[in-house]
């Protein structure tokens, strides 16, 4: 499942997603990316996340796709926030379930990974001394040389 | 043909611009052919688009500037991207 | 922080404690283990979860320490369950925050392979058929060796 | 030198044993020698502990039968662990 929404999520709603009448599932693995106070620039205020509607929940749809293709998982929720965010606000998550551990950490780590290069969103940081876009950083792409 | 040509992010904000129509004789194009002709706009379009890092998607897909455009797909170009 | 207990464990409020008043973890993973129906017995109804008092905690303590001296983490919990439990029942808690994506699943990883190795836990599952003490699996040792 | 003795799980079933106290005339000894004197309290002793999967702990740490232990230790074996 992939949503792409301004509106904040809920762990424990998710969780009860990824685990209600699920008695094969020995396994749930869940990430969320939050708003840190030091980023690219010091003293971060906020952030504004852009996107390009329709391609976002494409791309997202894609990565969920290859990763179930390449592990077996059985349920997997990718939500990414858009609009503007504060200091400690959720900005993503990713919730896995799956009867094995190594499947359900491989997988959500690979989504991150992948979300980070091909999913079409850039943040904006607000800081006291104005705002700026965050730069791409090599070490994601280096991430996906894993997989 | 026409195509629908969009921008994100910095590039949007340096070019000014967010959406427009580009208009071709022929029937189909290529990724690169639709920079070409949007370089001709001037040297902030021309530079802004010569970088490497610029990322393509027709339709919402990732493509490779060889990839071909036909009549009424969306060309989309924007920085590397910042998610997660 | 590690606590082994019968009471069963709420990921609402472990998110909240590995969150409040943290600006500075952009990144926070979590494991659950759950009973599965299935496992070494077809038709699996329960289990009991038998551990050695004191060496327990000792043992998780210790690979806690082992995962921050190796990865940048700053908030680290793991909770045990013992005693009997049910099919869909939480088992094992892992959470951890983290700056950095790749330390946060790296380290929560870590610290489920070791806990599957080294912490004195043993399951008992009951089936339709009676009891029967689970057997340890050769994967779960080769899992250390990515370490 | 006394040391106390404990065992879970199927080795706790089998024994039919959860704890005990064993006495040695030296001030230390191995693993391996609290092993044999365990062995010989009878057959289904001796074949449950020179089971090669059976862990050792001592004051709640794992350790390998060369180990040193001391009066007023503890000293534990138990199957591979299964938690998790």
């Amino acid at each position: 499942m992939v949503v792409v929404q301004e509106a904040d999520f809920d762990l424990a709603v998710e969780y009860q997603k990824l685990t209600e009448n699920n008695a094969q599932d020995g396994a749930v693995v869940t990430f969320i990316g939050r708003v840190r106070d030091f980023n690219q620039g010091q003293g971060v205020t906020g952030l504004t996340l852009e996107h390009y509607p329709g391609m976002t929940e494409k791309a997202l749809k894609g990565i969920e796709q290859k990763a179930k293709e390449r592990w077996p998982i059985n349920r997997v929720t990718i939500i990414h926030r858009v609009g503007s965010l504060k200091i400690c606000d959720q900005i993503v998550f990713v919730g896995i379930s799956s009867p094995h551990r190594e499947s359900a950490f491989a997988a959500t780590e690979f989504i991150m990974d992948y979300l980070k290069n091909d999913a079409p969103f850039w943040k904006k940081e607000t800081t006291k001394q104005g705002c700026h876009w965050v730069e791409a950083q090599q070490k994601d792409k280096d991430a996906l040389k894993k997989w | 043909m026409n195509i629908q040509v969009k921008f994100f992010a910095q590039l949007k904000e340096k070019l000014g611009c967010g959406e427009l129509t580009l208009s071709f004789p022929s029937e189909s194009v290529t990724v690169s052919e639709v920079k070409s002709a949007l370089s001709s706009k001037g040297s902030v379009w021309q530079k802004s688009l010569a970088d490497g890092h610029v990322l393509m998607a027709v339709n919402h897909d990732l493509v490779v500037e060889s990839f071909s455009v036909e009549d009424g797909d969306e060309v989309a170009f924007f920085p590397p991207v910042t998610g997660g």
